[in-house]
């Protein structure tokens, strides 16, 4: 079953047709990955998903809901997290605290007063932020300020935020943009691992070929604002327009 | 907010409170006697000294006047002690005064700094009162803070002998039994100026008030309107302006095509310096209308303010409570002591806090207490002469003076730094004496004298 | 690496009794140094819970308000009200005032917090400006202007004759918890120091010791940590589901209710409401307390405002005999070079020991005096870290 | 018509003042990304420039008025009139305009130091220490001033020559109630030549472009190797010149006292913010807008519909215009946001 649904997807900036027409499906549980050159739209069909851009035209469905015209935080109180491009993380909070926020999040909904327990005695939430943190290899470092990780535990952690608040979509915007290839493979791991564990759908933004063909289940392939092809990672390799479009002509 | 815990947590406080309530009231029936009250009245003088409160602004606009002040008092205390040349000791009677203190009692003092702000004013002769012991208050450059501070010494119990403060509310609708006002007031004021501007002027003028929007402002321009309409002048039009406005053409310029020939302005301290400079530059000092040539009116003169304003002074008319010039044997000695402690001669702000500190220490020796009581009764109604504005008495009805009122000018051609303003009449008590129950000045209460303990 | 942790729910209770046994005390211990009278305490109650609620809001999430003097006037004009028309029991002006200060806020607030950084900060010192110059003219039939609101005997007080029988005619108007006379003084003497022990310091004293409770629970809470959040990466909380909004108004809001609070306190225990209470240096006064103290701190705000207080009352009334006498130790020849020097800083110079003392806490102690002193003793100690982290809660 | 015409120039006379002291704020703010709380002492400082050239050149001989036993009143005979005769009055009589040669070396030290001394380790600081720490040197430059000259305004009138009104109104054949001082239509005159001459040196000077550049993104300028330091420090002088400069020639229509720049301040703030955290039309812009927008609201006409209106117009155009546009008329995005 798909749990989110892309129908004739347009944005238009001034003169640049930034979206033009996309249709697209992800299958619940599936990785579903979007490749294309730059400039083909990927981020901004994404920010069409998360709130931050509304289409000119076209619906956006996720599990029967519709995520045009409401606001970020109810789109993510409805299931959807965002792994953003540079880690978006509260550099001066600690790790725990890092993940408690999101998990207060998830129980406590938009907006609550919540100002008489202390966060320390709410064990349940507590709990499982340390779980996360375990589950992603950052326990050691809980106590941590945030700001000072490396760039690599920085992206581990905003993928911790995400996970605690168990989303039913995930999106994850070049997840291993700068990294070695030794994090990019962890982080692979780390993304089949958890995601295998949970079942969460994924949708990823990706210019290593190396992580797509990894990780996807399904491969969409954007180019000039329009999805020209849809399909598993074995036949998009085989697939001339993809060729054409994304990597400028037949391969080898 | 909504949340249901937030209100719980609210009805907590109410809770809490009444605990809190029942705690303290407990100890209070038992601790009458442990920490009996044995004074009969608040901060009696127990040793061979007594402390009096000197609040002055000492930072802000006023802290130069505040700081004149400041020199008074001390040369005060200083004569009240026996040292130096006496001053206005020697020429103040009927007098008690022996050069030995207060009540054979040294006379001590603490400072404290108003600000020129209500709240930092009280929270100033609070601490006088609190921590230092003060049997009396005095000080202060502007209405506000004169009867904020004034209403404090009610409630504590302690005297108030008010430095400069020239609103008729002072000694009309907010007067307090246990403060005093030496200075003059709006009305005062008006009274003085109208007949000297009648015979420069004449009846036939059309005045323009520019007034500081704040209650001083409104009792002057209400004294000044009065006066000058009652020898015939129109009242064109009242305009208020904002405090510190700093630039005022935007309330000048109307007043060049309003037809008046006459600026009153309703303006102190820094916005007098500002407006007045401005008015001048304007031309309209320079302007002719209706045939007569255009005047403004400063109703109210301070010459250390009136120094700000340098050349736009001259030839202009106001009124001021004294001035060092004044040739009378009191202003003669008091100027003398002054100047040989200063270098240089008091403001009417120094003049009126010397003389408000002598007055107090007199009425002390006169009711031989310091007792706010007693003081009072000495003060009300107490007739006296050689202190620089002729015979003077304190009504006993609301506690303002009643004595001479100067008439002053802006000196055409000053002989010296000190020789801005030249006076022009001296206008006598009685022609500025009002009743008690006088419009300006009704509404208020004096109530009863408050000794505090 | 930095290790930080919050404290846990049994040093904060220690913290907490510490710190009520040192305000229950302050009469005494602040005595020795000259600030022991009632009005001073009273002040150092009543600014330091004013600076802890704006702490709620500035220290948690980051929201600098240039107007919160705003809602202390607000407050005192809620009470001098409530005693002119329900009576001189503070009780009722002080639940009035919380309850028109959060309006008000709410208002304020809700028009505010549309913008963020320093566009925030400007709005929020408009309104303030806006009430000061309107309080202080036009409004002067509510406010009373320049003069100050006061209640007068011929006010109605409708309470007063049922609860109490205290305010006959003509007898003074002072403010009477369920028959105590907030201004009641008690003077004794404890190890040979003169103490005076003030019934409204501990009305006030009450209420900065719940609102220290309160703030505390709020910087432990859930709702506390999202407010920090919002102050870190407002942009994260938004894809993280929180609604930014709602909790930013409401730190405003409960901020708004502390300084309506602190400012029923100052009518308390003195019914005079003054329009200049809310003019931009009141608010700018608060927001220095804050950083001087340190922002985000539970006990720094109240520390800026003892400092500031204190200089304000004390520092201001010395005068060269005062000198003179704490002096009277040096041999003559240097005691006037001395009594020269430092009365440029004493007396009508208080105002440049404050300027300089800004100056030198923030240059050597960044993140404000709680900050500052945790890393000396850092350093003290060996326990050497390489960051500060300011957004902290301290203690 | 008439007062609507003398309001449109007290406006614009206001606004010249406004814009002026809002044109240096904005440079650091927009620069150096410094909350400067200094900025008003920076135009205290200039008017006091004004007050030490008039001492300067009426250093005195003092003759005694001998009638005064009891103190030394005297009156002053500058030494320049007793050398030069009338020639040293007219000299002294121009003690304001020649105070500018005083006040842009002073005004430019001030800054240099400032900037040097203290400023530039506050550039990485949070807004809310820069606030402290300008505000305490504020205060500090304030109590100096005090203790030097007094609290008391000090008169510093404008040469005699343009002491008088201009009539404007018979100029263009309207009306002859409309006249207006020369001295304010010089300090029209003259800040619009200091803004057109800030804008023309930011525009088509290397420095200009560099500093320009930085406003809208300031670390790809720290990228480019640039030495930003350098520049940061001739910016904060320039913006301590533009700032004495305006407080200098405005002492004439207000006399100076030490004071003056706290009640300058906040309207300072008030007038960048409305225009936009970085953009310097802007501050221009909403320095003469508010300043025409003050004076309309000042007249009787519009206070008898909206009593005490004058008092708060600023602040309402201020919430107004930040409501509608969330960067102030011409705001960058992302300054002074966080």
């Amino acid at each position: 079953m798909a749990i989110l649904q892309v129908r004739g997807v347009s944005k238009r900036f001034g003169g640049l047709q930034a979206l033009n027409d996309v249709n697209l499906s992800v299958e619940e549980g599936h990785v579903h990955a979007i490749i294309g050159p730059n400039g083909a739209g990927k981020s901004t069909l994404l920010n069409c998903f998360v709130g931050k851009l509304d289409p000119d035209t076209g619906t956006v469905m996720f599990d029967g809901k519709s995520l045009l015209g409401i606001k970020p935080y109810e789109i993510n109180q409805i299931g959807v997290s965002r792994v953003f491009q540079t880690p978006e993380i509260f550099a001066d909070l600690t790790l725990l605290e890092n993940v408690l926020i999101p998990s207060f999040a998830k129980r406590d909904g938009g907006f609550k007063v919540n100002w008489w327990p202390r966060v320390d005695r709410e064990r349940v939430v507590r709990d499982h932020a340390e779980s996360v943190l375990e589950e992603i290899g950052l326990y050691d470092k809980r106590d941590e300020v945030a700001g000072s990780l490396s760039r690599g535990d920085k992206r581990r952690l905003e993928m911790a935020m995400c996970l605690s608040q168990d989303p039913k979509l995930l999106l994850l915007d070049e997840p291993t943009a700068g990294m070695s290839r030794a994090d990019t493979n962890a982080t692979i791991d780390l993304l089949k691992r958890v995601g295998e564990a949970r079942g969460i759908t994924k949708i990823v933004i990706e210019h290593d070929m190396h992580v797509v063909f990894s990780l996807a289940d399904k491969i969409s392939v954007l180019a000039q604002g329009t999805v020209i092809a849809e399909n598993t990672p074995e036949l998009i390799k085989g697939d001339p327009r993809v060729q054409e479009a994304y990597l400028g002509g037949p391969q080898e | 907010m909504s949340d249901s815990k937030f209100t719980v947590g609210r009805r907590g406080v109410i809770k809490g409170g009444a605990a809190l309530g029942a705690g303290l009231a407990a100890p209070t029936f038992f601790s009458r006697g442990a920490f009996a009250d044995d004074h009969s009245y608040l901060n009696e003088p127990k040793g061979d000294t007594v402390t009096l409160g000197f609040n002055v602004p000492q930072t802000g606009a006023y802290a130069d006047e505040g700081a004149d002040e400041l020199r008074a008092y001390k040369l005060a205390v200083k004569h009240l002690n026996g040292e130096g040349d006496g001053g206005m000791m020697n020429t103040f009677k009927p007098s008690m005064l022996k050069g030995n203190g207060i009540l054979g009692k040294k006379v001590e003092y603490v400072t404290g700094d108003t600000q020129t702000k209500s709240d930092a004013a009280r929270a100033s002769a609070k601490r006088m009162i609190e921590k230092d012991g003060a049997v009396m208050i005095t000080g202060g450059s502007s209405s506000g803070v004169a009867i904020a501070v004034q209403s404090l010494c009610q409630e504590a119990g302690v005297i108030f002998m008010a430095g400069l403060t020239h609103s008729n509310d002072t000694t009309g609708k907010d007067k307090r039994a246990n403060g005093f006002r030496h200075f003059f007031n709006g009305y005062m004021s008006a009274a003085a100026l109208a007949p000297v501007l009648k015979n420069s002027y004449g009846t036939d003028r059309n005045a323009y008030h520019l007034t500081a929007d704040y209650t001083w402002g409104w009792t002057q321009e209400e004294s000044i309107a009065a006066s000058t309409e009652e020898m015939g002048w129109n009242t064109v039009k009242k305009v208020r302006t904002p405090l510190g406005a700093g630039d005022f053409s935007q309330y000048i310029t109307p007043v060049l095509e309003s037809g008046a020939d006459t600026l009153v302005l309703n303006h102190y301290g820094k916005d007098m310096v500002n407006s007045l400079t401005q008015a001048v530059q304007f031309g309209l000092r320079d302007k002719q209308v209706n045939g007569k040539d255009f005047t403004i009116i400063v109703p109210l003169y301070s010459r250390l303010m009136a120094q700000g304003a340098g050349e736009n002074v001259k030839g202009i008319f106001g009124s001021t409570n004294w001035h060092w010039s004044l040739s009378d044997e009191g202003s003669q000695a008091f100027v003398k002591s002054f100047g040989q402690e200063y270098g240089f001669p008091p403001s009417q702000a120094a003049h009126t806090c010397y003389v408000q500190t002598l007055l107090y220490a007199n009425a002390c020796e006169m009711a031989g207490t310091f007792a706010p009581c007693g003081v009072i009764d000495a003060l009300e109604d107490f007739e006296f002469d050689g202190l620089g504005n002729g015979k003077t008495l304190y009504r006993g009805a609301d506690h303002q003076c009643f004595k001479d009122v100067l008439v002053v000018k802006g000196k055409e051609n000053p002989s010296s730094q000190f020789d801005i303003l030249e006076v022009v009449e001296v206008t006598p008590a009685a022609q500025v004496t009002y009743s008690p129950d006088h419009s300006m000045f009704a509404g208020g209460e004096l109530g009863s004298c408050n000794n505090g303990a | 690496m930095k290790l930080i942790s919050q404290p846990g729910p049994k040093t904060d209770f220690s913290m907490l009794l510490l710190f009520t046994i040192v305000v229950l005390t302050m009469p005494i211990w602040l005595a020795p140094i000259g600030a022991g009278y009632p009005d001073l305490v009273q002040k150092f109650a009543i600014y330091g819970l004013f600076a802890t609620g704006f702490n709620i809001l500035f220290g948690l999430t980051g929201y600098l308000s240039f107007g919160h003097a705003a809602f202390l006037g607000v407050g005192s004009y809620t009470a001098v009200w409530s005693f002119k028309l329900l009576g001189m029991n503070p009780v009722p002006a002080v639940l009035l005032a919380i309850v028109t200060s959060a309006i008000f806020a709410l208002l304020i607030g809700y028009i505010s917090l549309r913008r963020t950084g320093i566009y925030f900060s400007i709005l929020t010192l408009a309104f303030a400006q806006m009430c000061y110059q309107l309080a202080y003219s036009v409004l002067t039939p509510i406010t009373n202007g320049e003069t100050g609101l006061r209640v007068l005997q011929s006010d109605p007080r409708i309470l007063d004759g049922v609860i109490t029988s205290q305010t006959e005619d003509g007898g003074p108007l002072i403010t009477n918890f369920f028959g105590i006379d907030m201004t009641k003084t008690w003077e004794t003497n404890i190890f040979g120091i003169d103490v005076q022990l003030n019934a409204g310091f501990y009305f006030c004293a009450f209420f900065l010791i719940l609102g220290s409770y309160i703030a505390m629970r709020i910087f432990r809470s859930p709702f506390g940590m999202m407010l920090r959040g919002v102050k870190t990466n407002q942009n994260r909380m938004n894809y993280t589901g929180v609604n930014t909004r709602p909790y930013t108004l409401a730190a405003f809001v409960i901020s708004g209710a502390y300084a309506g609070l602190a400012g029923a306190l100052l009518c308390v225990t003195d019914p005079l409401a003054g329009a200049e209470r809310m003019f931009w240096t009141a608010s700018g006064e608060v927001v220095l307390m804050v950083i001087l103290g340190g922002a985000g701190t539970l006990m720094g705000p109240m520390l800026g405002a003892g400092i500031i207080k204190y200089f304000e009352n004390i520092l201001s009334a010395f005068n060269k005999s005062t000198l003179e006498g704490m002096l009277g130790f040096l041999p003559e020849n240097m005691l006037d070079g001395t009594i020269s020097v430092l009365s440029l800083f004493v007396g009508e110079g208080w105002h440049l020991t404050l300027g300089l003392l800004f100056m030198v806490v923030v240059i050597f102690l960044p993140g404000g005096l709680v900050e500052g002193a945790k890393s000396i003793l850092l350093k003290l100690t060996g326990g050497g870290s390489k960051k500060s982290a300011s957004a902290q809660a301290a203690e | 018509m008439d007062a609507l015409i003398l309001q449109m120039m007290n406006g614009l006379d206001k606004g010249a003042a406004y814009a002026l002291i809002a044109l240096g704020l904005t440079l650091i703010f927009g620069t150096l990304g410094v909350v400067n709380f200094a900025h008003g002492a920076l135009f205290m400082m200039g008017a006091f420039c004004a007050v030490v050239m008039q001492k300067i050149l009426t250093l005195s001989v003092k003759v005694k008025d001998e009638s005064i036993t009891f103190f030394d009143a005297y009156k002053e005979v500058p030494y320049l009139e007793t050398w030069y005769g009338e020639t040293g009055s007219i000299i002294i009589d121009w003690a304001v305009p020649l105070s500018i040669l005083l006040t842009i070396p002073v005004m430019m030290l001030v800054g240099y130091i400032m900037e040097r001394g203290l400023i530039q380790y506050f550039y990485k600081r949070p807004h809310a220490e820069q606030i402290l720490v300008t505000f305490g040197l504020a205060i500090v430059i304030q109590e100096l001033i005090k203790s030097m000259f007094g609290a008391n305004p000090i008169p510093t009138p404008a040469p005699e020559m343009f002491s008088g009104t201009a009539p404007i109104g018979s100029w263009f054949g309207l009306s002859e109630n409309i006249v207006y001082p020369w001295w304010r239509i010089i300090y029209l005159i003259f800040s619009l030549t200091i803004i057109g001459m800030c804008f023309a040196f930011l525009r088509f000077t290397t420095f200009g472009m560099v500093v320009r550049a930085g406003m809208n993104d300031r670390e790809t300028v720290g990228l480019l190797g640039i030495n930003i330091e350098k520049r940061f420090t001739i910016v904060f002088a320039l913006a301590a010149v533009v700032a004495g400069l305006a407080g200098a020639m405005y002492t004439p229509i207000l006399s100076p006292d030490y004071h003056m720049g706290m009640d300058f301040l906040v309207l300072s703030f008030v007038v960048v913010v409305v225009g936009g955290m970085g953009s310097l039309p802007g501050a221009v812009a909403a320095g003469f807008l508010l300043g025409i927008l003050q004076s309309a609201a000042s007249m009787t006409e519009v206070k008898e519909i909206i009593p005490g209106i004058d008092q708060i117009i600023i602040y309402l155009v201020a919430v107004v215009i930040l409501l509608a546009r969330p960067r102030g008329l011409f705001g960058l995005k992302g300054v002074m946001e966080d």
